[in-house]
């Protein structure tokens, strides 16, 4: 079959910065092409490259041919006539892809007029059929809706539904599902399966995961840092796995850090049927307008030194559980006692109660403040002391030590470090007054997986030498199986689940948590073990 | 678009540079006394001794423009001082108090305020309260108010749900010393921005009241008057229109490009770019 | 294409032919809008010079140089002992709206202006009427409570015109007299129309129309003239363009005088100020020409005194406040006064704030500093002429023959000198010119030797109008825009 | 939306009276005499405290408010103490010329400052942008009764196209009014002008960085379909807000300008009734000024919701 699209010897570079280096592969008909690659590995260039939408002050040259043309060499009016007929994409963010002040069927109705393919009327009729396609019947969700009507996996559905207006040859999916939970992500995933098998279209995914890639791609190329440094079909690549980077990555995506239950059966933080409530914008001029119940009667208990996970999906209540937690908001039901003492919100909450509590968020790049030096960040729960320690520097270097970064880190600012040296400053602080329990908030879902491994380690090591607990929140099953003793699985405000790590994942009893497992994509484990083999 | 930000910049601080140097130096040296009048030498053009020629008064136009700067750029400075001491702390408690009664009386406050047409205020209590430059920057001042007020709230809001100030509070600080010591800093390039505006449409603002003879008193020189006074001589000597409006313009213009040289220098979206 | 041609053309001749036949109406500017169009309750000089002669009429009426004519007056007869003035009218006079004009409308005009309730800004003109008769409708008899030479010259005055009672309350909007030209409408804040009174009972008029355009920023009235939008300003507040006009053939430049004795107003009961050295030595402080060439670009004749030079009974008294910069340093060290700070109020007009800057500059170089504050007029008023809270001020007193004023010890300027007030007791009592002239000079003399105000300059009329338009007046013996005699010459 | 709307002209109605209470409050302590100044120079005391009488100037300040404010209610702004005409007559003819001159300096502003700003948004970074950018600068920098004078000498003293000044009523047509306005209208709208366009320009350059634009360009779109199609519309609302006030300062900051062109317009007449100490104009026009400002902000408002559906059914 002759290659539908090729590249060859693609390489970019931006502002003088190089980003690819001689990239070259090939995708044929009604083929699934996986690209798969850590941050800043080059792919998402790639496919811009490939639709030639890259940004100010890019360079790029090779060879691009798409049924034999060299895109390369077309203007820019033939480059649009190409997009969206010929190749077509769809990005990582659903929630900002569509036009907020449009109708969904408009823009799907766009990409017919802008081609001239139909007249408006004719154009709406089609932009229907396709949105029923991708599975938004015109009954189940009116087509005049607007974007911010609809949730993360229906608008993905609209972004899929424009892409493939035109029946476009080529489909670039760029991350589809990262911002997904995983029960929507197996859904789209299903979604372009179907497409690409019905449609004779041509997908190029690209992912971060290993799993998805497994699941979908019929070949795979690795990517690291510009280079393609490993292709082939996906069954003979993931079995024998040449290339030593190839292989770190899948080492760390798997990777369980082998810990030391130091679980003590004493309580630390019991939750009893804990409720928190939002007041609605209601309609109603009178009346008490209508309440969300964000956390509904909610009960647990963490023991000291014991690794507790906390599993849901995005909206199932866990940051308001975990906020409650923390006592910076009031709770509008049931108590929270830490240590035997009631927590209650903010302003009241005595120093010594907060100090065996500490916190780790999910973003690195959001939860320091820009203008700080890491050790002023790192020294900032001291303000919880009644008298300031006599030498903060040295609890402070002590801190960045017990995390694995050097002492004069703290004289230089946040900006200067990477995305995983910043989770362990975060975790520094975290316990630089050696709190009896951290909450860590999504603490790795923004990490790579390699970095991700190296702080599961940590927290592991952390865990075993200080005897400290913790409450692991997170939607990625693997991570919470690597790291926890026992798990919750919450859903709807609700825990529906509660038991030993190991026996929930193995054998789920509640129907939620068995449909959590089956859409979380998995690496098969013939493949695995042949690997080992 | 990063490489010509420094020129924007430069050109506009050279400017304004030029203005502050000669508002300076009249405090020590002016080429002559603008409170002698000398009507024997009035309207002399441009001369060696009179580099920009003499008013109707026979004063030396040089001198008068360089005192004007003192009293324009004065009174626009204070009047940004006065916005950003009462301003600021207002927009910080409401965003730190968002949703509160408090946060709608200052914003309810704040609507009030700009509601309220600024110029007619100003010429309302320049003229009650006697004309005169303090009663010019008070006037100008309470404008400013509420516009810092809002600016400052706005950037406050959107840093108040980032996650290091969550951390802050789980380190046990409380709203007061959070945005002292975490909002201010990080909204304190946005108010820099504001400020050179604020700034700039002070003197714009000093020299429109000052037109209608509610700014600085003579014997004090200032622009605005300047020009009103010139206004029926464009004919014969259109000398004395033309500079004091082009002082205006160039001091404002100065302004305006190291606002806009700023605000493109201090946004974090270039600053990410540029890293 | 065609018929826009033909319409163009159309409107070309249709202006053309405008311009031929004799130009009969007249665009005036003014710099303050008159507050109401009632002279008998309103002391403005706005009011005066729109409606002045031409929509209401008193007995008598102030001629272009300053002499008394007879108006509504036919004729009057004197008794013997001067206290007793026999009016005979003109028959045949209407008011506007239709009504007679005979001697009741005189007794309640008369009545009305003196009654003690009465808002007439000129109370003291009629002070001295005892009774008023109306014998028959066209005679009038008017007894006086001592003689008074001047009350034919008081009944002169736009404050005591001739109004009816019918029409008396509409009379601030929409003023109803018995002058050659009616009141047509007034668009607040920018002009005021009348047109021609089609049965005037005197010589008729030969505009049919004229509007007063109000314009009080001296850039606007500079713009105004030069762009053709005002045919004539016969006060024009920007003497710094006359040059302009005069080299344009198409205006003409009018300089008159007015009864405007432009004065530096000092406190004499203020500290410092009540000691006449201090008062003399700032007298010899004053170049009175270098005022007059800076602020008034040389129009203004310097007066030695509060008189004015165009009356035939000035006495030339400036040789006795001459500017002697070393004699006043002199007199302040010997009053003791080195380093004086005094307060310089100036009001809005030009005169008053230019001149104040350059009297400021003067009075500095002999060590008096002086810290000027401008106030407008509502301020000035209540401040320096109710509230006598100032040190100095510049004001021009443009009422004719105030000199009475100095006999009032609570005037602004707080002058007390019974001489003074004898001097005017007699001149009241006094009816024969000569006499009259002898007791004048010796209180221009009083006031001058006393140094109460630092006389400068009397205020001249500087008037801008189209060169095509005679008939204007050229000197301001009272407020007025008496247009009576206006045409364009063509 | 019924209660967002009820919610909102409470808020309005709030507004309007903590607005009257400011502003007399303000007036009630300012120094000066209206009466004292209409008798002039040498009234007598009988005659002027005759006259504070007539025009009801005693009574205690609160009393005084009430009547003011209960006047109000019905359209009654008072008794104008130098003109001796209904203050709400006075406004009537003077809002002939603010309403049109703010009229049509909006509508000039937005015919100049759209084009332009879409032009510099565009072609951002290059040549074109460059030029705009720094004419705006320029336009915002100029004082706007400067630019008048120049006007007025170039255009009325020197070529004769527009008379100096003066406004010769709307009696004599339309046309005749707008000429009468168009310079003044165009000193106003030089830096309004200016500010929107950069405005505009910044707005469509953040709209051009948004994820939406790329999806456009993906299905197709050329780079000025997506600036037409989508960009445009997302990039109008934060224009809006500046557009609501600019109008609003039209209407009350012409004050200067209507002084340079002798306008009869709301500007002049506060000016003159301040300087007249004509105190209860003052409060009247002030409080209508107070009010336009008020219901455009509200109609803006209400201008989001069409412009912007995430606002519309939320709330």
């Amino acid at each position: 079959m002759t290659a539908m699209i090729e590249a060859r010897g693609l390489s970019l570079a931006i502002h003088g910065m190089p980003i690819l280096r001689g990239v070259s592969f090939a995708l044929r008909e009604g083929e699934t092409f996986g690209l798969v690659g850590e941050s800043g590995s080059g792919k998402s260039m790639t496919a811009l490259s490939l639709m030639r939408l890259l940004p100010e002050g890019a360079e790029a040259s090779g060879e691009i041919l798409l049924a034999g043309r060299d895109l390369m060499a077309l203007g820019e009016a033939e480059m649009c006539d190409l997009r969206g007929r010929e190749m077509a994409m769809i990005s990582q963010e659903p929630m900002t892809a569509l036009n907020p002040v449009q109708t969904i069927a408009d823009q799907v109705a766009e990409t017919l007029i802008v081609h001239a393919a139909a007249r408006p009327r004719e154009a709406r009729r089609i932009a229907l059929e396709r949105l029923a396609r991708v599975g938004l019947p015109p009954d189940a969700i009116p087509p005049d809706r607007y974007p911010h009507e609809l949730s993360g996996g229906q608008r993905q559905r609209v972004a899929i539904a424009m892409a493939i207006a035109l029946r476009p040859r080529l489909l670039i999916a760029d991350e589809p599902t990262t911002a997904l939970d995983v029960t929507t992500q197996a859904q789209i995933l299903a979604l372009l399966k179907g497409l690409v098998r019905e449609e004779g279209m041509g997908l190029m995914l690209i992912t971060h995961d290993l799993a998805v890639v497994a699941g979908m791609a019929d070949r795979v190329a690795v990517m690291q840092e510009g280079r393609i440094v490993e292709e082939g079909d996906t069954e003979s690549l993931f079995t024998r796995m040449r290339h030593p980077y190839t292989r770190a990555l899948f080492e760390a995506s798997a990777h369980q850090p082998e810990r030391r239950p130091t679980a003590r059966a004493e309580p630390l933080l019991v939750a009893e049927d804990v409720v928190r409530e939002y007041r609605m914008p209601g309609l109603r001029l009178f009346g008490p307008a209508p309440r969300f119940r964000a956390v509904d009667h909610v009960s647990f208990t963490i023991h000291k030194g014991e690794s507790l996970g906390l599993v849901g999906e995005s909206g199932c209540g866990k940051s308001t559980l975990t906020r409650a937690l923390l006592g910076l908001d009031p709770i509008d039901g049931g108590r929270i006692r830490l240590g035997g003492e009631e927590i209650t919100a903010g302003r009241h909450m005595p120093a010594r109660l907060r100090r065996r509590m500490q916190v780790v968020f999910q973003d690195p790049y959001a939860s320091f403040d820009p203008r700080w030096k890491v050790g002023r960040l790192v020294a900032e729960p001291f303000h919880l002391l009644e008298t300031p320690p006599e030498d903060p520097a040295a609890r402070v270097a002590e801190a960045l030590a017990d995390v694995g970064l050097p002492a004069d880190a703290a004289d230089r600012y946040i900006h200067e470090f990477s995305g995983g040296q910043r989770q362990r400053i975060a975790i520094a602080r975290a316990l630089v007054l050696k709190p009896d329990l951290v909450i860590l908030d999504e603490a790795v879902s923004a990490l790579d997986v390699s970095i991700r491994a190296q702080i599961l380690d940590l927290l592991a090591d952390l865990q075993a030498r200080l005897g400290l607990a913790w409450l692991f929140i997170s939607h990625d099953l693997n991570v919470v199986r690597a790291i926890t003793d026992r798990v919750l699985v919450m859903q709807a405000g609700r825990i529906v689940e509660e038991g030993e790590t190991e026996r929930v994942l193995t054998a789920p009893e509640h129907p939620y948590t068995q449909t959590l497992i089956k859409a979380a994509p998995q690496i098969p484990a013939a493949w695995r073990k042949a690997l080992h083999g | 678009m990063r490489a010509r930000l420094p020129l924007q910049l430069l050109i506009g601080a050279a400017i304004f540079a030029a203005f502050a140097l000669a508002a300076l130096v009249s405090f020590l040296w002016v080429p002559h006394d603008v409170t002698a009048l000398n009507i024997a030498a009035k309207l002399a053009p441009p001369s060696r001794e009179y580099p920009l020629g003499t008013d109707h008064f026979g004063r030396d136009m040089l001198s008068m423009l360089m005192v004007g700067a003192r009293t324009s750029i004065a009174v626009a400075i204070l009047a940004v001082g006065i916005g950003m001491l009462a301003g600021v702390p207002l927009g910080l408690w409401a965003a730190a108090r968002r949703g509160s009664l408090i946060d709608e009386i200052i914003m309810r406050g704040n609507d009030l305020v700009f509601a309220f047409p600024s110029l007619v205020i100003a010429i309302l209590i320049t003229a009650v309260f006697g004309p005169s430059a303090t009663n010019a920057i008070i006037a100008i001042g309470i404008f400013n108010i509420p516009v810092f007020a809002r600016v400052s709230r706005g950037a406050a809001l959107s840093l108040w749900t980032r996650d290091f100030i969550m951390a802050a509070r789980v380190a046990g600080k409380r709203a007061f010393r959070i945005s002292l010591e975490h909002i201010l800093p990080n909204i304190a390039n946005v108010l820099i921005v504001q400020g050179t505006i604020q700034f700039s449409l002070g003197i714009l603002a000093e020299a429109g009241l000052s037109y209608v003879g509610l700014g600085a008193q003579p014997p004090t020189p200032s622009w605005g008057r300047m020009l009103a006074e010139a206004q029926t001589m464009i004919y014969t000597a259109p000398r004395l229109a033309i500079l004091p409006g082009l002082a205006i313009v160039l001091a404002v213009l100065g302004l305006n490009l190291m606002g806009d040289g700023l605000r493109d220098l201090l946004d974090p979206r270039l600053r990410r770019a540029r890293q | 294409m065609l018929n826009r041609l033909k319409l163009a053309i159309a409107a070309l001749a249709l202006s053309a032919s405008a311009a031929l036949a004799a130009k009969d109406t007249i665009t005036l500017g003014m710099v303050l809008e008159p507050p109401n169009l009632d002279p008998t309750a309103g002391a403005a000089a706005a009011i005066d010079e729109v409606v002045y002669a031409n929509i209401f009429e008193g007995l008598t009426r102030f001629a272009p140089d300053g002499s008394i004519l007879p108006a509504l007056a036919e004729s009057w007869e004197i008794s013997d002992d001067g206290k007793v003035y026999t009016f005979t009218l003109h028959g045949g006079v209407k008011f506007h709206d239709g009504t007679e004009m005979d001697a009741t409308d005189v007794k309640f005009s008369l009545d009305r202006a003196r009654a003690p309730d009465s808002t007439n800004a000129q109370k003291a003109l009629f002070a001295g009427i005892e009774s008023v008769e109306a014998l028959d409708p066209r005679t009038v008899r008017v007894t006086l409570k001592n003689p008074d030479g001047l009350f034919p010259f008081k009944m002169a005055w736009g404050d005591a015109v001739i109004v009816a009672p019918e029409s008396i309350d509409k009379d601030a909007t929409h003023p109803i007299g018995t002058g050659p030209f009616r009141f047509v409408k007034w668009v607040k804040g920018d002009r005021v129309e009348i047109e021609k009174n089609p049965d005037y009972w005197g010589t008729p008029v030969k505009l049919s129309h004229a509007t007063f355009k109000f314009i009080s920023d001296p850039n606007a009235a500079f713009a105004a003239m030069m762009a053709g939008d005002v045919d004539a300003f016969p006060n024009f507040p920007a003497p710094e363009t006359l040059e302009q006009f005069k080299a344009d053939p198409r205006f003409r430049v009018i300089v008159g005088s007015t009864e405007g004795e432009t004065i530096l107003s000092t406190n004499n009961k203020a500290g410092p100020l009540a000691d006449i050295r201090v008062r003399e030595a700032i007298a010899h402080a004053i170049n009175r020409q270098e005022i007059i060439d800076g602020a008034m670009f040389g129009y203004g004749t310097p007066i030695g005194t509060h008189f004015a030079p165009h009356n035939p009974a000035y006495v030339d008294l400036r040789a006795l406040s001459k500017y002697d910069p070393e004699l006043s340093k002199k007199l302040l060290k010997e009053a003791g006064q080195e380093g004086l700070r005094l307060r310089l109020m100036l009001p809005p007009p030009t005169y008053a704030r230019r001149g104040g800057e350059i009297v400021a500059s003067q009075l500095r170089a002999v060590g008096i500093e002086t810290e000027i504050t401008n106030l407008e007029w509502a301020q000035w008023l209540e401040q320096v002429f109710k509230g006598k809270d100032y040190d100095l001020t510049i004001v021009s007193h443009t009422e004719p023959m105030d000199i009475g004023i100095y006999a009032r010890p609570d005037y602004y300027f707080q002058y007390d000198n019974p001489a003074f007030r004898d001097l005017m007791d007699q001149l009241n009592l006094a009816t024969d010119p000569t006499k009259r002239a002898a007791i004048l000079g010796a209180a221009q003399a009083m006031i001058a030797r006393d140094y109460v105000n630092g006389y400068l300059f009397q205020l001249a009329k500087t008037g801008v109008a189209n060169a095509k338009i005679r008939g204007l007046w050229e000197n301001a013996p009272t407020q007025a825009n008496d247009l009576t005699g206006v045409y364009w010459e063509e | 939306m019924i209660r967002y709307l009820a919610r909102r002209l409470l808020s309005l109605a709030l507004s309007l009276i903590a607005a009257s209470i400011v502003i007399f409050a303000v007036i009630e302590i300012i120094p000066g005499d209206p009466a004292a100044y209409m008798l002039g120079l040498n009234a007598s005391p009988e005659a002027v405290a005759a006259l504070r009488d007539q025009l009801g100037l005693n009574g205690t300040a609160f009393s005084r408010y009430l009547d003011w404010a209960g006047g109000l209610l019905q359209g009654d702004f008072g008794q104008s103490y130098t003109y001796r005409v209904p203050v709400a007559e006075l406004i009537g003819e003077r809002i002939q010329v603010s309403l049109p001159l703010a009229a049509y300096a909006l509508v000039l502003t937005v015919l100049i400052a759209f084009p332009v700003g879409l032009i510099a948004a565009a072609r951002r970074g290059r040549p074109a942008d460059w030029g705009i950018m720094a004419a705006t600068q320029l336009g915002i920098a100029i004082p706007n009764f400067w630019f008048a004078m120049l006007l007025v000498l170039l255009f009325a003293v020197k070529l004769h196209w527009f008379s100096a000044g003066g406004f010769p009523g709307w009696e004599g047509g339309l046309a005749a009014g707008l000429k009468a306005l168009t310079l003044p209208a165009i000193a106003l709208a030089l830096p309004q002008a200016s500010i929107l366009a950069r405005v505009m320009r910044s707005s469509l350059i953040d709209t051009l960085h948004q994820d939406y634009i790329r999806t456009a360009r993906a299905k197709g779109l050329t780079r000025r379909q997506a600036l037409l199609r989508h960009a445009l519309r997302n990039g109008l609302i934060p224009v809006l807000t500046i557009m609501g006030l600019q109008f609003s300062f039209l209407l009350a900051g012409a004050i200067i300008i209507e002084n340079v062109f002798f306008l009869p317009g709301l500007g002049r007449l506060i000016f003159q009734a301040i300087t007249q100490r004509d105190l209860i104009v003052v409060e009247g026009v002030v409080m209508l000024l107070v009010f336009a400002v008020i219901v455009v902000n509200f109609m803006v408002d209400i201008a989001y919701g069409a412009a912007d559906p995430r606002l519309r059914r939320r709330r």
